[in-house]
This record gives structure tokens, sequence and C-alpha cells, in this order.
């Protein structure tokens, strides 16, 4: 038996265990749930190799699963998450409604998502990507928030890629044969020039719905922010990669094909662009955390797409590393925010403060995860965004650069009003009763924080692997010379070369932390977040005076053209227009026997009057 | 030789002339003897089946004439393959409304199983008869049982639904008895293989004219567009196991009387642009339709109009990927429709406008049943892995063949409404709470009704995960359809060894 | 307007049907090589019927006349159905004006005369012009005058649901044994007699008298069912 | 299919009609001119009667026209009765086509079948809208 058709076959029994089996006993089902990650992931790290294959044929089409080493660096965004956000999902989301169909659920996106990165052909892959799709979709309402809007908006935006993408699939399926996407690959250039173009834009938009680039991004806060945080880290971490690899495959592998193919990656680079730049500014408009972090995805989702729309070396290096570091940080703030929001019942910073004395751990996460997304220096978010700014640099994007650059420094904003918010600040008695979250979620939380180090200090750990995936995609092996593709690295590739400095400010840091920790608790006055007679205003009752309300208002003030004009409200009034079309063309039937009878006279005359062009 | 075709036809005629005897002796045999019947005919037109598979089409003569005098009725692989699914669907759809309501009277349940045993028997003798005056005879009867099992229910609006359906039934009727006098005064046979052998002897004008009048008196059955105003109304007013019977046997027969006339009658080659219009019309039209839908059943019911457009633009499309594509669609929709009506309808049970807000967070109350639903919305809509995507990709994959971009991109465009009105659905059974005020009285479903749509949600499942558990006879049906000359070879050779 | 409307529309559509029929060359094509000519050369062959209008209705294409008798069945069937209510009155007549007694003095005398006529017609079907459905209706007449003439005249429905289901379940039963001797169903297995004999002709007059009695059961059904409604 | 003639419109039977006063044709225009009528006449009350019972008298009418078409199309010249009797077997080419009148039989009753329905829904409909204009009767629409 292959190893692969194992792992399927233990998912498939590991959904079929939680969702039944966890009718009985809740304790059998976490326990399922874990084994069945735990023995994929083991299984899959020890025992998958890249060389076999598995071909099979269903309606006369030749299907094909294997692992490529690029999908083996997401497989192990993949496994990694899952198995860290499953644990931490056990507890976090005890108590929640529907948990037998959470968990299965969970089990299903994880089996989509690893079908996916095994698929050698397109149908296989579209198969599993709409798994993934209704799958996520059942999450995302799962809460019973916002279900008619929110959800439906997901689901339009995942059936408009998967449809785009389908309409490729079959279009290279009938003019090829074939739908092996090596295949495809070599056979691009036979191609009519129209479909050359068409092919890789179709592709794209399916793709670029799931990474959640700009013009079909607005499903991304909505769907983020009302799923359970538990899935919200996977789906922020790990499902919308899936995306990000499907990019990757078409813009090296078709795209560079193209005789002006330059022009795709362009369009598609810039975009990451604006998507980072306005997903930063929405993001630190939010009041809720989940929302911001929401639109700081779609924000990071812009950076990595840039990396690997850019297509150098470098570039793609540098998109591929960001896209792991996002995985890890993301998920990380998503489960902080599971966490509060578990603790307290809200997630809104204006309502929660001072939380850094009574969950100091969560606090640390938070803090890690921070610091890595801002891209500040020890920890993995610099090096990527390092080596982004380099092959922007060398690729002589310098506007391009203005623009990530921007858009990265306003991520310090949103970044400082999370950890403000939640954690700074003085304590409400409203939230004194608060303590810090359960081991079993405080745990993954802090590891994932580790990881985010390690990596940041140690990137080579991760950029073997990728390293490999890039050779798999064409690009000149550079295995153990990484010191020749960026500056950073050091002479074996594997550390960062500033690694004293490194460890020196974090040990600094580490320990005015905890100065602060014990220091603080001495010389402290207490005063409610009311109390603001130092400012010799006065405010009304209704006001909530906390730091984070008319938070960085100047800066909205100097961005406001840019933010008034939101893609959303065109989505909406297109949707809902188009509605109020159909619910006029719907008259049509208007009830009355006779008109229909009239209809059919109508259609007899028409028929016989066009007789000549439609027969 | 289990048995003979004709036996399709005359045991349901039989055991219906029975049924009003038997039930003055025993009451409860008229709710069984359909049941027993359906069963038997599904097991007879299934070991047919298998036997034409392997051997040979049957073509059966009646009364001792050889095919250009008699009636003759042909059992191929095309119309078995369909007969197969309606006698079955027929059986699943008895099995539902055994004791569906069960307070319905006696008198009112014997006609009830009078009416569903002819609608089947009707539809399957649309499907295997070769004569066209024999199938207008046969469309009549599935019209007659049809309009009484809509206005089957009385306090309701369900006599207007059946009055609107009778207009254009009766007229329809007219427009096909136009068409046969046409192409016997021509041709001087009614022998549907003798028509095809001398079309191209007929004069192209007459040809054509017939064939408007055919498609116009067989799109009524079919449900394209301009026609079929009566189908909402229908579909919602009928009972709710008739409505899964309207989808999942009446409609097919309809399609496929419309592609046995385009195919093998007129023997067209090629691409059919007007299957494709009024395909991609009645597609539009209905689908948008369904959109702002706030009644269930109706919503069902636009939904399968449209997937009936699909069909017909698929066999537009006149090549042997688009037959099998089409022949897949109907396979699917006629599992997946009635599924979703009968779900629908233990759904909406205690209710008689089936507003689709009184179904608000039924789940909770009847999981089951809101899972199958689901698996049928999903199904229909072509989510992987069930049944319904193999059919689609079928589809596309047909018209991307034929290059067809255009008629691609506009289905898949139509395709997201459907999402997006399932989908609604699926939220307010799903995702929504449970609320006294707007949603009714959940009703416990029966133990046979949940039989029939475990069966229903097995094979959607089976098709979804094995599709090539079903492929390769749709292959052997497309086959079929595609040969004209064979269908014309197999009917005549008949008779002229009897002339010799 | 609306009316202009559809005159306008009825105008073009009566000229496609007027060049469609009206053309010379609708008839030139025609019976050239139609079934025609077999079926009135094998009627007196092979079957010894003199009716050849009833060969075919009964034998060539008896299959479309057991859906016909069908199509009767499930409209008598429907009638009952749709105007089905929970208490069924019988003897409440809608039409409650009186007949006068030259109708009704009238109406027994015809009476058997009518339900003669009709016996005759559907016997003598394969002879003669006529048959099962002309004879039934014949006779249905019968009852309509009946009903029309006396308020109190009352037919058991159950004897007439009897009736229609026998000769319905007649009509099968012989297909069916065609099916046994001969290998088709509705085939002619019984020997065809001399031509314009009354008993000639096989199963052909036996299916028709038949068809005969369902007809009339069937009729007379209808107009009992809806004369009884109560609108 | 393409090439059919567009000419074939102004070829009414019409000129045939005045210049060659044969009777037969004479008998085939009027009874096909008198169906092509009666149908058109039944759709008109289809279309424009508010009545149920209108529109079922029209239906009826239209029948009526399609069942006289039927018949049209089985006639020749001279024709006699498709029955045989003693002496008369060699009459065989004389005879009308008995198909249509077969056929016309099987409609007629249909057509009867279908208009006992729709009568009885009539009921029905006025038993619940106590009305029978048909613009009246539309709960179920859009």
């Amino acid at each position: 038996m292959e190893t692969i058709l194992t792992i399927f076959i233990i998912f498939i029994a590991g959904i079929a265990g939680t969702y039944f089996l966890g009718k009985l006993n809740g304790i059998l089902r976490s326990v399922i749930f874990i084994a069945t990650l735990l023995v994929t992931s083991w299984l899959f790290f020890t025992a998958v190799s890249p060389d076999v294959i598995i071909e099979f044929e269903v309606m006369g089409i030749m299907l094909s699963w294997g692992l490529t080493p690029l999908a083996y660096v997401f497989a192990i965004i993949v496994f990694g998450l899952s198995i860290i956000i499953g644990i931490y999902a056990v507890k976090a989301m005890e108590g929640q409604r529907s948990l037998n169909f959470f968990f299965a659920n969970f089990l299903i996106s994880v089996m989509a998502m690893f079908g996916i990165l095994i698929s050698n052909d397109l149908i296989s892959f579209f198969i599993f990507w709409e798994i993934m799709s209704w799958s996520s979709y059942f999450m995302v309402v799962l809460n019973h928030k916002d279900v008619q809007r929110s959800g439906i908006t997901y689901i339009i935006f995942c059936v408009i890629g998967a449809y785009a993408m389908m309409m490729a699939i079959m279009i290279i399926y009938s003019s090829t044969g074939s739908v092996m996407i090596g295949d495809f690959i070599s056979n691009f250039h036979a191609f009519s020039p129209d479909m050359k173009w068409l092919l890789p834009i179709l592709l794209l938009i399916g793709f670029a719905s799931k990474a959640a680039l700009m013009p079909m991004h607005v499903w991304a806060p909505g769907a983020y922010s009302n799923s359970p945080m538990s899935y919200t880290a996977l789906f922020s971490g790990a499902l919308s990669k899936m995306g990000v690899y499907g990019m990757v495959l078409v813009m090296i592998m078709i795209v560079q094909q193209i005789p002006d193919g330059y022009w795709i990656k362009e369009v598609i680079a810039w975009l990451g662009g604006i998507t980072s730049a306005i997903g930063t500014l929405w993001a630190i408009k939010q009041d809720d955390a989940k929302r911001m972090l929401a639109y700081s995805s779609v924000a990071q989702l812009g950076y990595i797409i840039v990396g690997v729309a850019i297509g150098t070396p470098l570039a793609m290096l540098a998109g591929l590393f960001l896209a792991v570091m996002h995985g890890i940080f993301k998920s990380t703030l998503f489960m902080v925010v599971g966490a509060i929001e578990r603790q307290t019942g809200t997630s809104n910073f204006t309502e929660v403060t001072g939380l850094i004395r009574k969950m100091p751990w969560t606090f640390l996460a938070a803090l890690m995860s921070i610091i890595a997304l801002a891209g500040i220096p020890p920890l993995g978010g610099f090096i990527g965004k390092w080596m982004l700014y380099e092959s922007l640099m060398g690729s002589n994007h310098y506007l391009l650069i203005i623009v990530i650059f921007f858009s990265s420094t306003a991520a310090f904003l949103y970044c400082y009003k999370f950890l403000f918010g939640f954690f700074l600040g003085q304590e409400e008695k409203e939230w004194s009763h608060v303590k810090e979250a359960p081991a079993l979620m405080v745990v993954p939380m802090v590891l994932m924080a580790i990881f985010s180090f390690v990596l940041g200090v140690f990137p080579g750990l991760i950029l073997k692997p990728i390293n490999e995936g890039m050779q798999f995609l064409g690009y000149v092996s550079t295995d153990n010379r990484f010191w020749e593709m960026s500056m950073i690295f050091n002479d074996w590739g594997n550390q960062v070369v500033m690694e004293p400095i490194v460890y020196t400010i974090f040990a600094i840091f580490l320990f005015f932390l905890i100065f602060l920790t014990l220091k603080g608790y001495k010389n402290t006055r207490y005063v409610t977040t009311k109390d603001i007679s130092s400012s010799g205003e006065i405010p009304r009752e209704d006001e909530n005076f906390t730091f984070i309300t008319g938070f960085m208002q100047p800066f909205f003030r100097a961005v406001a053209p840019v933010m008034k004009r939101q893609i959303d409200k065109y989505y909406n009034s297109f949707g809902k227009g188009l509605e109020a079309l159909f619910d006029f063309t719907r008259r049509i039937y208007n009830g009355n026997g006779q008109t229909y009878a009239l209809y059919f006279v109508i259609f007899v005359i028409l028929l016989l009057m066009f007789r000549d062009s439609l027969f | 030789m289990v048995g003979s075709p004709v036996l399709l036809i005359a045991i349901p005629l039989l055991a219906a002339f029975l049924i009003p005897l038997l039930g003055m002796v025993w009451k409860e045999s008229v709710r069984i003897i359909p049941g027993l019947v359906l069963a038997y005919l599904t097991f007879l037109s299934a070991s047919l089946y298998i036997e034409v598979i392997n051997t040979d089409t049957i073509v059966e003569i009646i009364a001792g004439w050889r095919p250009p005098w008699g009636i003759n009725l042909v059992f191929s692989p095309l119309t078995g393959f369909l007969t197969t699914i309606m006698t079955f669907m027929g059986f699943i759809v008895w099995l539902y409304s055994y004791r569906f309501k069960r307070n319905v009277e006696f008198e009112a349940a014997k006609k009830y199983f009078i009416f569903l045993m002819l609608l089947v028997a009707g539809s399957v003798g649309i499907v295997i008869t070769g004569d066209i005056f024999n199938q207008f005879v046969f469309i009549e009867i599935v019209g007659i049982s049809a309009y009484a099992l809509t206005a089957f229910y009385t306090g309701r609006d369900s006599a207007e639904a059946a009055f609107k359906y009778l207009i254009m039934g009766s007229l329809s009727a007219s427009a096909l008895l136009i068409a046969i006098i046409i192409i016997y005064s021509q041709l001087g046979t009614l022998n549907m293989a003798q028509i095809a052998a001398n079309i191209d002897n007929m004069n192209p004008y007459y040809r054509i004219i017939a064939m408007i009048f055919f498609i116009i008196g067989i799109g009524v059955e079919a449900e394209i567009f301009p026609l079929n105003g009566w189908a909402p109304d229908a579909y919602t007013e009928a009972p709710g196991p008739v409505g899964g019977a309207f989808s999942g046997i009446v409609a097919k027969a309809g399609i496929y009387a419309m592609v046995r006339m385009m195919f093998t009658l007129f023997d067209i080659e090629g691409p059919m642009k007007i299957l494709i219009v009024i395909g991609l019309i009645t597609l539009i039209v209905a689908e948008t339709s369904a959109l702002r839908q706030e009644k269930l059943k109706r919503m069902l019911a636009y939904s399968s109009i449209g997937q009936m457009g699909l069909v017909l633009v698929a066999f537009g499309m006149g090549t042997k990927a688009g037959v099998f594509a089409a022949l897949f669609l109907m396979l699917n929709h006629a599992i997946t429709k009635p599924m979703l009506f009968l779900s629908g309808s233990f759904l909406t049970f205690n209710t008689t406008e089936k507003y689709i807000k009184q179904i608000t967070g039924m789940a909770k109350k009847m999981p089951v049943v809101s899972i199958i639903f689901v698996l049928g919305a999903l199904a229909i809509t072509g989510f992987p892995p069930f049944s319904g995507f193999w059919s689609k990709m079928a589809f596309l994959s047909a018209a991307a063949d034929e290059n067809l971009l255009f008629i691609m991109a506009t289905i898949l465009i139509i395709s997201i409404f459907e999402v997006v009105y399932y989908f609604r659905v699926i939220n307010r059974l799903f995702f929504f709470e449970y609320d006294d005020k707007i949603s009714i009285e959940p009703h416990k479903p029966g133990f046979n009704g949940m039989i029939a749509l475990f069966v229903l949600a097995f094979i959607v499942l089976m098709i979804g995960f094995y599709p090539s558990s079903v492929t390769g006879f749709i292959d052997l049906a497309a086959d079929d359809l595609m040969n004209t000359h064979q269908y014309i070879d197999k009917v005549l050779q008949l008779g002229q060894t009897i002339i010799q | 307007m609306k009316k202009a409307i559809v005159i306008f529309l009825l105008a073009v559509f009566g000229f496609f049907l007027a060049v469609t029929f009206l053309d010379p060359e609708f008839e030139i094509d025609r019976n050239r090589n139609g079934v025609k000519n077999v079926y009135l050369e094998k009627t007196v062959s092979e079957l010894g019927t003199a009716n050849t209008v009833t060969a075919i209705v009964v034998n060539f294409r008896g299959f479309d006349t057991l859906g016909e008798v069908t199509v009767l069945f499930l409209a008598a069937t429907a009638l009952g159905s749709i105007l089905f209510k929970k208490r069924h009155h019988i003897g409440d007549r809608t039409v409650l004006i009186p007949a006068s007694s030259i109708v009704s003095a009238g109406a027994k005398l015809i009476f058997p005369a009518i339900i003669l006529l009709g016996a005759y017609v559907f016997i003598h079907g394969h002879l003669t012009p006529g048959g099962g459905f002309q004879g039934g209706t014949i006779i249905a007449t019968g009852f309509l005058l009946m009903l029309i003439a006396y308020r109190d005249f009352s037919i058991s429905h159950n004897i007439l649901s009897v009736i229609e289901s026998f000769a319905g379940i007649g009509f099968v039963v012989f297909g069916l044994l065609g099916f046994m001797n001969g290998g088709t169903f509705l085939q002619n297995f019984m020997g065809t007699g001399v031509l314009n004999d009354l008993i000639s002709g096989g199963v052909i007059p036996i299916i028709y008298i038949l068809v005969g009695f369902k007809v009339a059961a069937e009729l007379t059904g209808l107009i009992y069912t809806i004369l009884h409604e109560k609108g | 299919m393409q090439e059919c003639t567009a000419v074939r419109s102004c070829n009414l039977g019409i000129k045939t009609l005045y210049f060659s006063m044969d009777t037969t044709e004479l008998i085939r225009i009027g009874v096909y001119g008198t169906s092509i009528l009666l149908i058109l006449i039944g759709l008109y009350a289809v279309l424009t009667k508010r009545s149920l019972i209108k529109i079922i008298i029209g239906l009826s009418i239209i029948d009526g026209g399609i069942h006289l078409l039927l018949i049209g199309i089985g006639y020749i010249k001279n024709g006699t009765a498709p029955i045989f009797s003693p002496g008369s077997e060699n009459a065989v080419a004389r005879m009308v086509d008995p198909v249509p009148q077969a056929l016309v039989l099987t409609a007629i009753v249909i057509g009867f079948g279908v208009t006992a329905v729709a009568l009885s829904l009539v009921i029905r409909l006025y038993r619940h809208h106590n009305t029978l204009k048909i613009d009246e009767i539309k709960n179920l629409k859009w």
C-alpha cells in the first residue's frame, strides 16, 4: 500500500471517527482528532518520498498523485500548523456548538490541503480545492454570525475562482488530452496565442481568489473574523497558502512561457503591492482584533504575492519564506485572539485592556508574533522582508518598493494597537477576574512563538526545503550558498550574520520585560480609563476613553481619500443591482395562464419566422 | 429472457385497472400493489437492460405486425438506461409516499397511487415506444396523471397550477398532432425508424415545419423556456413526492422525446443551434428566477428547469461527448433533484406555504434530513466529491472540445447564482438558530421515507466517489443515441425479413 | 390593445399554417410508400375484418387504443380525485330544474332503444362503421338522458367501477394472452373466421366490445360525477 | 436543411384555387381552410377570453380543427369508406386512407378526457376563488 493512500485512509477514518464516535464521548473525539493529525504527519514526514507516483483512471482521465519538492514546503506548513492548531483547538473549542462537526471538518480541510499538494494532475487538484472550499465555508458560517452576508460573499468568491479554474482545466484537457500539470507545462507553447493569455489568467483568478489578492479580497475580513479562531489560524495560516502554491506554479511555469508574460507578472506584483497597502490601512482602522488580523492577513499575502510575482530567485525565496513565516506568526496571533476571546468574551480592543499581568504567556506569544509580523530584526519576518526589499531593488521595482515599504511601516501602527490595546495600559476592574488561558492553549502559542524566533535566527532550516522546491521550479540550485543571494546570510547560509546583535537585543529585551514585570507591581498608580483629568477635558459619560479610541486620527485624515472608495461597496451595489434585475425578469412568469398561452403562440411564431437561422 | 419490454407498459395498466377492484376487498392493497408493480418494473427493466447491454437491442413488436406497420417498442442501451432510472425513481417515490400523509383517506390514496403508477408507466412508454403517435398517446397519459397529481390537494392553489399546466399541455398536444399530421401526410408512416430512413426524401420546408411543431409539442413536457410557466406552479403545488417524480421522471421523458426527435427522427448532424439557444435561455431565466424565491419548492422547481436547459445545451452540441455529458447530467439530476424535493418536503412538512424562512434552524430538529438536503444541494451545484461534479465536468469538457468558450463561461456564471441560492437555504437550515416564531414545528420523518432518502444519498455518494460505476452505461447509451443508422437498421430489418 | 396584438399574432400564425397546408405540394408526396396499402391489404387477408379502421384501431395500432382507454380511465379517476370531498353526498343535483313530463315519458321510451343501438354499434364494430368508442358514447348518452329526465335516477358508482375495471383488465388480459399464444402483445391469436360474419376477426370484436363497455361505464361515470357536483 | 425556399411563402394555394377549379382541390382547400380557421378561432378564444369555460371551449375548438385537418389528409379523390363488403374487395384503390381515421378516433377520445379534467378543475377553481376570470386566478406567480 502506498503511503499516500494510507494517509488518506487514515484521514477518512479519522473524520468518520471524530464525527460519529465524538457523539459518544468528547474525550474520545479529541483523542481521535489529535491522533489522526499526528499519525498522518508522522507518516508524511517519515515515509512519503517524492519519487513515488500513484496513477489511476477516473472516467477515462488519468490522474496521478505524488509529492513534488515545492509541495513539500507547503506540506510542512500544513502539517506543522495543523498539529499545533489542532492541539490548541481541542481546548479552545471546549463548550462551543457543533464540536463533532468542527473537528471532522477541520480534518477534512487538512486532508483537502494535503490532497491539493500531492495532486500531480489538475482534476484531482480541483477536486481537493473544492473540498477545501466547502469545508472552509462551513467553518466560516459555523458561528451563526453574519451568515447570509459574509458566508455568501465567501462562497461566491470561492466558486468564481473555482469555476475560472475549472474552465481553464477543461480547455487544457480538451486541447492536450491530458490533465497532468507536467504535460500542461511542457505543451504550453503549443497553445494558440489567445489561449496563452486566457489560461494563465483564468488560473490566476482561481488562485487569487483564495489568496485574497486585491479585487477578490473582499471575502477575507468577514470569513476570517467569523470562523472560530482555532480554524481561522489554519485558514489564514495554511489555507490561503494554497492559493500562493497555485500562483507559484502558474507564475513560474506558465507565465514565463508567454512571450509578453512580463506584463502579467508586473500586474500581479502591483496588485500584490496595492493589496498590502490597502489591507494595512484597513487593518489600522479596525477596532476588532479579528477583523484587524484578517485585513493584516490580506496585506501580508500581498507581500508574498509580490515576491512570487517578481520571480527572481531571491524574490521567490523571499515569497516562500514569508509564506512559511506568515503561516507561523499569523496563526499564533489568531490563536492569541482566540484565547483572549475565550477568557474575556470579546475581541474588541476598545473594551479589553491591561491583560499583560493576567495573561503573561499569551502576551509573550503575541509579542513575539507581532515582532515577527512587523519585521523587526531578531524574528523571522525581518529576514523575509529584507530579502523582498533586496530583490525588488535588484529587479528595479523602485516604485513598488515604496508601496511595500509604506505598508510595512504602517503595519507598525496596527501592531502597536494590537499589543497596546489588549495587553498594556491600565487594568480595568471589569477584567480583573480574567485568568491565563489553559495550558493546552498556551503551549501551542508559545511553541509557535519560539518557532518564529528559531526561524528568524536559523532561517536555513526552512530555506533548505524551499531551495529544493525552487530547483523543482527550474531555479539554479543555491544550496548552502545563500550568501550569494542576499547579504544577510552567513557563509553557511543557515544563520543570519547579525546573530550576536540579535542575541544581545533579545537579551536586553527579555531583561527589560522581566524588570518591568517585577517593578510594575510596585509603582503603579491605578486609575480607570475614564480618568483623563490630566488632559483637561471633560469626558461625556457615553464616551469610551481607552487609548484605542480615535487612534491615529491624523493618519487617517491623511489617507482618507484612498480609503473612501471601498471595493466592497461596488461589489455590494453590483450584487444588489443584479438581484433587482432578476427580480424584475422573473415577472415573466406572471401567474396568468393566458399569458403563458400567449408565450406559446409567440414562441411558435418566432420559431417559424427564424427557422432558417435556427435550424 | 426475463420478460418483454411490453410488460413495462402492460403490467402497470393491468394493475391500474385491478386496483379499484382489489380496493373493494382489501383497502391496504391500493397502497401496496403499486409498490409491488413498480418494484417489479424496476427489476424487469434492470434485468432487460443488462441483457441488452450484453447482447443486442430488443425490438419488441406488438400485435404481430412488423415495424413499419405495427407499433414497436425499442429497448436499447439508451432507452433501457432511461427506463431503469425512471422505474427506479418511481419505486423510490412510491416508497417515500407510502403513508406520506397518514390522514389521506382511502379514496384519495387509491387515486394517488394509480396516478403515480401511470405517470411512471406513461413516461416509460414515451421512452421505449418506436412510434410517434404512440408517443403522443403516452404523453397524454403522463399529462393527465400529472394534472390530477398536481391538483391532488384540495384547499390550496393546486387547481390553479393544474389548470395552467392543462392549458399548456393541451396546446402542446395540438402542436404535436399538427407535427404528426405533417409527417404522416408526407411520408405515409408513423414509425420512427421508417420516418428516419425516409426523412431525406421529405420536402425540406415541411421537414422544418414538422420539427418546429414537434419542439413545441414536446417542449412543454421538457420545460423549455417560454413554455415552462406551468412548471414552477405545478412543482410547488403538487404533493412533495410528486415534485420529485416530475423532475426525476416526467422531465426526463420530455427531454428524451425531444432528443430522439432531433437526433433520430430528423437525423440532424452536428451542433443543433436551436437546442443550444433554447437551453441557454431556459437555463438563464430559470436560474435567475430561482435566486430570489421565497418558497422552497418553487426554488427547487426553477432549479430543475434550469438543469433541464443545461441538459438541452449539452445535447445541442451534437457530439458524442456532449450526449455523454447530457445523459450524465440527466442521471444525476434524476437522482439528486428528487432527493432535494423529498427531503425538502419533510423539512416543510407541516406547512402549506413552504417558505424558506420556515425551515430556519431546522437542522437541530431534523439533522439527518437536513444533511441529506445539503448533500443534494452540494451535488446539484457540482461540488466535488459528489455526483454533480463529474457530470458538470463532462459537460464542460464536451463544450471545450467544441471550443464553445462563451457557453462554458455563461454556464459557469449561472452556476454561481445556483450556488448562492442553494447556500442561502443551507445557511438557514444549519447556521441559524431555531426560532419558534418563524420556524415550523418539525415533523418526524417516516421510516419508509428515510429509507428512500438513504438509498438516494448512497447513490449520490457512490457516483461521486466512483463515477466509473455508471460512466460505462452512459457511454453505451450515448453511442446508441448517436448511431441513427443502427437504430433504423435494427427496427426495419425485422420488417424486411418478413416481406421476403 | 391586447386583442389587436392577439389578432396580429394569429394572422401571422394563420399565414404560416396556410402556407404549409394550402400549398398544393403538401399533397404531392402523399402515401408514396405508406403503410396504408399494407393495412388495406392485410385487413382482409390476415385479420378477416371488414372495417379497416377497426382493424387498425384494435389490432395494428391496438397499443394506442390501450393507451387511449387508459386516458379515459385516468380522466374518470382524475375527475373523482379533483372533485373529491370528504363526504360525498349522492343525490344532491346541481341541475335542479325538473324535466317536463314529455321528456321523462319519452326518455323511458327511448332509453332501451339507445342502449340497444349502442350495443349494436359496438358489437358490429368490426363489420360496419362504428365500434367500441362510438357505441360506448351512445350508451352514455342514454344514461345522460335518464339523468336529465329523472332527478332521482341513480347509478351505483361501484357497479360502474367494476364494469370499468373488468373491461380494462379484459383488454390487457387479451393482450397478454396474445403475448403467450402468439409471441406478441395484443396478437390476434384466434381464428379469423369468414369475412363479414358476426363472429369473425378473432379477438378484434371481443376487445372492441370490452372497450365499448369500458367507454360506456366511464362516460356515464363522468357525467354522473359532474352532475352531482355542488359548485 | 438550409435550402428551404423563401419564395414558397408566396406560393400559396390560392393560384390553384382560381385557375384549376378541380373539385378535389376545392374540397381539399375547403377542409384545410376550415380547419386552419377553427384552429385560429380556438386560439383567439384561448388568448383573449377571460372566462375559464370559454378558454376550455377554445381548446376544444382547436382540437376540432386539428381533427378535421387529420381527417383531411386521408382524403383521396372519389374515395369510399375503408370497409370491405362482399364484392367490394377490388375497391381497395378507391378507399380513403384509414389510418387518419383511426388516429382521429384516438385523438378525439384523448381530447375528451382532457376536457373533462379541465372542466373539473374549473369547478375546483370556482369553489376556491369564487370567480371564473382567469386573470383573477393568479396566486402562484414569479
